[in-house]
């Protein structure tokens, strides 16, 4: 692939569960010129047997838009070969994937920075709002934002 | 006429996910539309009582809050995010 | 699972492919306190096309045991609840595999930094030796260290 | 006796993979045994031509050049490693 070229970029917001093979392979296929994949996947805890669900309310229209604005800036700043965000919504049980980031890249600082910074601003800038359900059949309270993860936006 | 959505807590708060309403004359900045909002009734002074906690989106981009609102046709209020 | 007890730790030195699903299964299954995961595959490069293939000569008594104690500092370091590397040797071609890291932990940033780390120290002290395979048939040179990777350990 | 073994391209310029050799009294340190190499002949002469890149595993531990060999019974030759 040229450099001058656009790596491939995928976003989505989704309900169903992703298929991490599926998504890395969609960006590995048929290339030669990878030398590191970070891969983070974000699960929902069950915070010590308390937690029945998270349930995720996203900003429909916004949510794609804003991760898609990060990816933009990571694309911009680091030498990436493929970056792929997807975020799931709805009522997500403990053990299962909440969020997923790929970074591909000729070389592994690239790809570690790159998904360090993609869910340091995933975080703290996409639409999604968590609230617990807990497992005594009540709904819990709405997750409050952390001052660390502001502060590990600010380090980029 | 402007659309204004709500999100979470203040969703909550407001009791209403969404609404269009007529923007009285005089609001310029989003810290004007906070401060409208808080005299709209009860329900409103709960979910705005600490507007500065308050992240509002115009046209679906964060925007801060001396940003002016002229022109916005979607305005989005919401809690601090809590998503990844 | 007790905070006082031994995550699981593999580590594992094989010529034959690795299966990056099976091995975070293997870290998750069961489980509901894990909140990130971070992947790092390293993958062989073609090098422009140049390459046929990478041979990694490894020292077979010792490479286990220098991972091994690399993944004690990490485990030591971090409050990790899983760890995985698992470095290829013998020939191994363009787009394929040559290691693997998997740390998992209660939040991300443990896992970012720990899988990170890993790689960094991999590289300049598991005894493993690249030497490039061209694809004209002939046998190039061996790859040299790079002066970035030893700055890149010494930041930990 | 002691084994030492040799990887990478030390192992091709010395033309063994290993040897069993009795070390000559007075070896100290890792420098004293890269410069009683040294002496070993053509082939040894070139591997170890640049000593000071050269690194040593001592019973599979990496050992800096000025810890004592004393009691090794495997020390490993090879140049700065390449893997991950």
């Amino acid at each position: 692939m040229p450099a001058s070229s656009r790596p491939p970029c995928t976003i989505r917001i989704q309900s169903e569960p992703f298929d991490i093979p599926a998504e890395t392979a969609r960006l590995t296929a048929g290339r030669t010129d990878i030398g590191g994949i970070v891969t983070f996947a974000g699960l929902c805890r069950d915070e010590g047997g308390r937690l029945k669900a998270l349930e995720l309310e996203h900003y429909p229209g916004m949510a794609e838009e804003e991760i898609a604005r990060v990816a933009e800036s990571a694309l911009a700043r680091w030498p990436l070969m493929g970056l792929t965000a997807i975020h799931r919504h709805g009522l997500i049980k403990p053990g299962e994937d909440i969020v997923l980031v790929i970074a591909a890249s000729a070389h592994r600082r690239a790809a570690f920075e790159a998904a360090d910074f993609m869910m340091d601003y995933l975080k703290t800038r996409a639409p999604f709002w968590k609230r617990e359900h807990l497992l005594d059949g009540s709904t819990g309270g709405w997750v409050e934002a952390k001052a660390e993860d502001d502060a590990a936006a600010a380090r980029w | 006429m402007t659309k204004l959505v709500y999100f979470a807590w203040v969703r909550e708060r407001v009791g209403k996910s969404d609404e269009t309403v007529a923007l009285p004359p005089g609001l310029v900045t989003v810290a004007d539309l906070l401060a409208w909002q808080q005299t709209r009734g009860e329900e409103y002074a709960y979910a705005f009582e600490q507007s500065s906690v308050i992240r509002v989106a115009l046209d679906r981009k964060h925007a801060p809050h001396d940003a002016p609102i002229a022109g916005a046709g979607e305005i989005a209020f919401f809690p601090p995010m809590t998503g990844g």
